[in-house]
């Protein structure tokens, strides 16, 4: 089964490598960067378009100096140090619910993203993300190429020095590899994983930033709505972490052992750090200090506080205990779906939104663990995959200009079915979730071959799996006694 | 001399203590183990998997006594531990050939009082 | 004696009910909100009154169109997020100080805040407090529903987006009956508890925070001061905690097993977050990036501090170990004691309202050993109850002018004892502590009995008592051991 | 040879205190208050100097009413609150990589500097480092004594109350002597820790503050560069570390028994937050929301990443394992040596300083090992001290106009080697450096002699070391088992 | 009666407690327990310093039983913990003098059935 | 065969494992205990509660020998975990039955060597 996959996997590399050469090749078509007027062209960011257009009230016609507000500043900077903290979380959301002699293994799969990305992004991953476009898939790689002409003056029309947006902007492209790191940990080697993930930014995430959010196809020709990321981030991500666990196989142990998270509080540190980042995600998204930045805001907050109840909700009918996890999880759905959409609904569709996602994560883990078919070991596809596919479509249901002109206006969208748009915008929001998804596929079955030709295999020994990666890999344990050379036991204990 | 194991709650341990220190049994060692037996577990469930738990949080005391002392140590033991429900545990006596107080080397009985 | 408990609460409840029919049927007197002009009769929250007044220091005169400030907005966001991690912060310092069998059902008594109250604050809870007033103790139910009407337009003569002020006022509604399960925890119901905090944010805490902050009798009439919380927050909470430990029973085992905290790095992860969220909480009730703002920052940081030092030099003298809980327990009094007064007094009086808030609450945490009446399990009354009556009533003694002009401005009330403002302030600073007290006593009993006959009680079974709530109300355990069916120790361990 | 030692370090004693009393009588030559006119003798903090020229553009020659910004004030606000974060983030970090039987020690020694330094920043330390110079070395102690006039009219030039200046300044005062106790932990007395900070505070940093920052010779005539702290914060504490572990001794079964991390985990935590409130720290120090502090965000965050990731390659060279640790420690590592330059150069400046960084803390780290001289228990002077000098030196090699025009412009140095501005800037950063080591070493000498007198010894005993500090010094555990009165193993376990 | 302590590999508890399941041995008791034998341990780096580590994490099983039961019992363990592998570990018997149900008083064999 | 239980403050575990490997003994279990004996406790405080704490960390080690080195071994142990203080600890000594090397089946002194 597997050597007929990468047939079309590598047919497709082909193409991409080919259309990558085609790109840097043709003539810049439209630079965003601040040295050319970005006007009409420039790059359709939800918020790149909302914002200015308010902060600018005055001097519209004229573009030509976008100036630098202090206060739209004061909260990108927070909102991007906000991002940064998700990453950390998200390391101790996964941490905790993987085995004590893996933590170390787990939280670094995390924290690594943070190393490696950010170089990535400042080297080239930006410009392959922000830079002009290049057919509708990628920016100039060469433009922002190590930052050059990043600095004070703002992109585009934006009212916020272009550090702090490049910077808010890596904060995403971080975490999102990340994510994919909850289905493969516990027996992906990290040489591999780190392999991975610079690949899998370079190839699969900048593209698809730039498509949605850089002035490429899905954001600007296709005109997809994704305020803060449901597909870029979620969609992609869930996709990746699928394909990567089918491609890994399950860890030893699975289904005979019981495979139980050993530190629920850590859990829910992850969620509390999460929730509390995500704000700076969403609301940050607007790349403004106004209201729909607090649309957001909101939004984020009640589809949370609403998926986790729902999600506590169906474990009460079913098994009468309403768990810790499953609050965790539930809130962690609804910030997947509400992710899209934050911008652009107004409450009760938040609301909607973050009540339906729950059942539907459940169900997707529920079928997971009857398929027994993968080891997605902590349901990146169920919560971030499903989470991430519904609240991208439920954009197109859900969206209204009367919380966001821009919609009808500068993003050139419709408003969803639900709010007088018609289907228009629901089938454009599920052609942006198949286009997602086969990238995400395509790349990571190409990029996972790869690696594992580079490796010497994705996976590590099965004994080094028996001892735990924590030993093995990393060469250290978690948890320590006091007592010497006792190590602490596997557990945590 | 015998080793007395106690398998006890672990709500029942201050008990069992002050009863050992009323006999004027004074050294005691304490585990903390887990069990299974008679005593019915309880479900886990993450994300919908359902684990099944039969071992449960118990403690295990270990009183090292003279062999005149085992009747009345087991008895306040047994005493201070037992609730009637099921799940009080157990006591084991072994016979223990020789006992070695570390510090002064002293052996035998001595050791242990 | 219980039974003679209930006739009066009944009697009372059956007031209550009377009165809130009534004020529904009244035609609204003055609603704030932004459809109507609000100028004088604006709600006379402490910061809605001072921080416009400078914003809009121009067109003083036309209160038409109150505009939005970026900078405020900034700071809003953040606060309201800063705010809202407190719940978490809140749910880990509990947590820490149950033992480890009650972790998980410890920390979800707050995280489930975060998803009740959120979403009844948005039915109607946020109505009920902010929108147009009732007979000085509700406001309009219908007004605000569903947040209807709460968008970017500001609330009032605010200079921020409506939604962020819904948003930062949510913030405080979820943590306030979180507060309370400090007192319940390893024994209630989590059912129980979840019913209770949604009638009690419902009947409770809504109408105080209006009758405080919402235009209602205690700040607009009574012209009492409370800059962030004292009443509304910590006294009513930590009130209706004591009752409640009472209407309970003491935990299995109290007195005879010795119940300590079985993870005291945690609860210092707790305080570090409380504290960290205070500065939003204190400084973010001014609701503008202002001086005041300012003040309030720097009183909040002092008087914890000075709580902090002055609780472990307590213990330092009559035990000579100084610790690690001390330090935190003082720093959370701290934070409590200053919340009411940190817009209206100076550092000085910040200082000396720190130094004496620790003795005052491990007074009341003596006493109740001594008592051995009631088992207020995490010592909410102790801290929260004792320590906001002292810091309201001291806000009497301390509150200047020269601090915070609206004081004897906008908001009508006099300086404090020692800043020759007479005993005036501190009379009504009392008067307010005392309807507060009535209020939560009522109410808890009330809501408490009501609850306790749906719910079959408000206590779990003993034995779940005594296999730890974790396992039996949520069906997980908080540390696993990797030794497959061997759970953690009931200890951390 | 610890006799010689004292000698000349008395004899420095003295030279301090007269020189204290000389300075206290000669008359204040230029009170950077805002009641005096600020205009050139404004004190040269970095972020003093650029930040009002653009946000006063207008009227740029009449320096007289400094007028408060909204958006600055928001960012200011939050950017103290962020490093307000970093002290328990310090915990934590410290916290883990302490045995568990000294977790609590270990956390309080930084928990308890926010209580100490606080108050004593209140009453005179900030007084010290910002008041009017006296004689280039400290601030005038009864300008602001107590905090007399620090309301909301600005200091000097800036645009933010002076309130938040002044907290922005006290949150660097806390962490700093905190820094210090990772190199004492698991041996030192509390008592001792105490009165040690609080001297070490007032006599080592009030006064290097002020040098730098304050107006004093470092900053304003020898015209040195520091950005956000690398002399004052990282060197200072670094090597006084070192100095108080030489005076300390080796911790008890040093060498014999294995002295490992007992939670990795929660040294993760301690990075996540120092590296989320680092960025106000640095990006805070501009003290405004403008491009260079966009500049100095990004600086920060890229050195971090590269350190962090240098460090685990040489981990992966050497021993084949890139570890959690080594991530951790080179993140800091980072941190460090951006904090004098992240105002001052350009992205790939911060990308060499973050790479070579980790390799000479490694270095020194090794070296320390072999030596086996001084039991620098968690590495404060491998990893603060000596990251720290190569950062403030490299500020002399990277430093830029390009990046920051104030460089040339209102701090009149020089641009760095590497960017035309030749050796002069790095001989001044290296002088910069001596004296801050000549005042760490001579200042932490007397008064750890001085406190050893005071306290009878600076070490707590023996028996007390092997029992562990928490209980001995506390009368806690950090981590309890259930079973009632078994305490948990000394072990996490 | 005999006392049969198995020291195994923790991911052969669930094994070895489903063999003796199926035996009719009803209660055990668990700790967790480090152990040094034949198999090498491993090493750990923290900032450079190396620590060699050979206690590794096993799982101790008690279980007391009938005389008569010793060799079945043993025999099940045996198979469910065996992998072949070095650090399969042990299993050591004692005997044992008395047994007694905490919660009823019984002794003797019927306090273990 | 002899089963050596032998209970030792935490800090001389390393000190004892060094003895044990000089003579040549390879296979050793440890458990983290605690114990109370001799060896005053302490107090705890929360919030002004006080906790007398009587139950101190300690390590309990476990060897199976052959009974010839029982001697020899007991002296090592003793040797090394002595500090002369209160609290030092105890050896207890019990006789085993069999000993089974899980791995190989070997039964008796070759299971153990
Ligand atoms: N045969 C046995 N060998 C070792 N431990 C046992 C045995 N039987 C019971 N135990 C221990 O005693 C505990 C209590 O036993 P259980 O059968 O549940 O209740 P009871 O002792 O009241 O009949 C068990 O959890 C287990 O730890
Ligand atoms: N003589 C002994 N006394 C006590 N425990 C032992 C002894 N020998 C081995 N063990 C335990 O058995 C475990 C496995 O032993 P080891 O020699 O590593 O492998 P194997 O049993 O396969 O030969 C050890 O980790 C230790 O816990
Ligand atoms: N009779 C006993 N049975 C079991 N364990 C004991 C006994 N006496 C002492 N111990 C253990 O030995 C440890 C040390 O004993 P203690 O009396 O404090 O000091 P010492 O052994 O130096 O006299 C105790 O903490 C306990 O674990």
């Amino acid at each position: 089964m597997k050597l007929r996959l990468w047939r079309p996997a590598l047919t497709a590399l082909a193409l991409i490598s080919l259309s990558f050469t085609a790109f840097a090749q043709a003539p810049s078509t439209a630079p965003p960067g601040p040295a050319t007027a970005p006007a009409a062209s420039a790059p359709a960011a939800p918020a790149l378009s909302t914002a200015p257009v308010e902060a600018a009230a005055a001097p519209a016609a004229a573009p030509a100096a976008p100036t630098i507000d202090k206060g739209d500043t004061a909260w990108m900077i927070v909102a991007s140090a906000l991002v940064m903290l998700m990453t950390p979380g998200l390391a101790f959301f996964y941490g905790g619910l993987a085995r004590s002699k893996n933590i170390l293994s787990t939280l670094m799969m995390s924290f690594v993203a943070l190393g490696i990305i950010s170089i990535q992004w400042a080297l080239w991953g930006y410009s392959v993300a922000f830079a002009a476009d290049k057919g509708g898939f990628i920016g100039d790689p060469m433009q922002y190429a190590f930052l050059k002409d990043v600095g004070e003056t703002p992109y585009g029309t934006q009212t916020i020095p272009h550090t702090i947006f490049m910077m808010f902007q890596m904060t995403f492209a971080i975490i999102t590899p990340a994510l994919i790191s909850g289905a493969v940990v516990e027996r992906m080697k990290f040489s591999a994983y780190c392999l991975f993930i610079l690949l899998w930014a370079t190839f699969v995430y900048d593209p698809l930033a730039h498509m949605v959010w850089g002035g490429g196809y899905i954001g600007a020709t296709l005109k997809a709505l994704d305020f803060a990321g449901g597909t870029v981030v979620h969609i992609s991500s869930g996709v990746s972490a699928l394909v990567l666990a089918f491609m890994l196989g399950k860890r030893k142990g699975h289904g005979s052992e019981e495979l139980r998270p050993h530190n629920l509080p850590m859990v829910l540190t992850g969620v509390a750090l999460l929730w509390f980042g995500w704000f700076g995600f969403n609301a940050g998204s607007e790349l403004a200090a106004d209201g729909v930045a607090g649309q957001a805001f909101i939004n984020t907050h009640i589809a949370t506080a609403a998926a986790a109840m729902s999600w506590i909700m169906i474990e009460w009918f079913k098994y009468k205990k309403p768990s810790a996890l499953g609050f965790g999880s539930g809130a962690v759905a609804g910030l997947v779906a509400i992710t899209p959409a934050c911008g652009f609904v107004d409450v009760k569709g938040a609301l909607i939104m973050g009540l339906l996602v729950s059942p539907i994560c459940f169900a997707a883990i529920q079928m997971k663990n009857k398929l027994n078919k993968y080891d997605d070991a902590l349901d990146v596809f169920g919560i971030h995959g499903c989470g991430g596919m519904f609240g991208a479509i439920a954009t197109g249901l859900f969206a209204t200009d009367k919380v966001n002109s821009a919609i009808t206006g500068a993003l050139g969208a419709k408003n969803g079915l639900f709010y007088g748009g018609g289907p228009h915008q629901v089938i454009i929001q599920i052609e942006a979730v198949l286009i997602t998804i086969v990238l995400a596929v395509v790349g990571t079955l190409i990029i996972g071959k790869l690696v594992g030709l580079v490796t010497g295999g994705l996976r590590t020994s099965t004994d080094d799996e028996e001892n735990g990666l924590d030993v093995t890999e990393h060469g250290e344990v978690g948890y320590s006694s006091d007592t010497s050379t006792v190590p602490a036991f596997a557990g945590v204990d | 001399m015998v080793r007395i194991e106690a398998i006890i709650r672990p709500s029942r341990l201050d008990e069992v203590k002050s009863a050992l220190d009323e006999l004027g049994v004074r050294g005691i060692s304490v585990i903390e183990i887990k069990g299974a037996g008679k005593q019915k577990g309880y479900t886990q469930h993450y994300r919908g998997s359902e684990y099944q738990v039969n071992l449960l949080p118990k403690v295990q005391l270990i009183v090292v006594v003279r062999d005149e002392e085992q009747e009345r140590v087991v008895e306040a033991i047994e005493g201070a531990a037992r609730t009637g429900e099921i799940g009080d545990g157990k006591i084991f006596v072994t016979s223990v050939l020789e006992a070695i107080r570390i510090r002064t080397g002293e052996r035998g009985d001595t050791a242990i009082s």
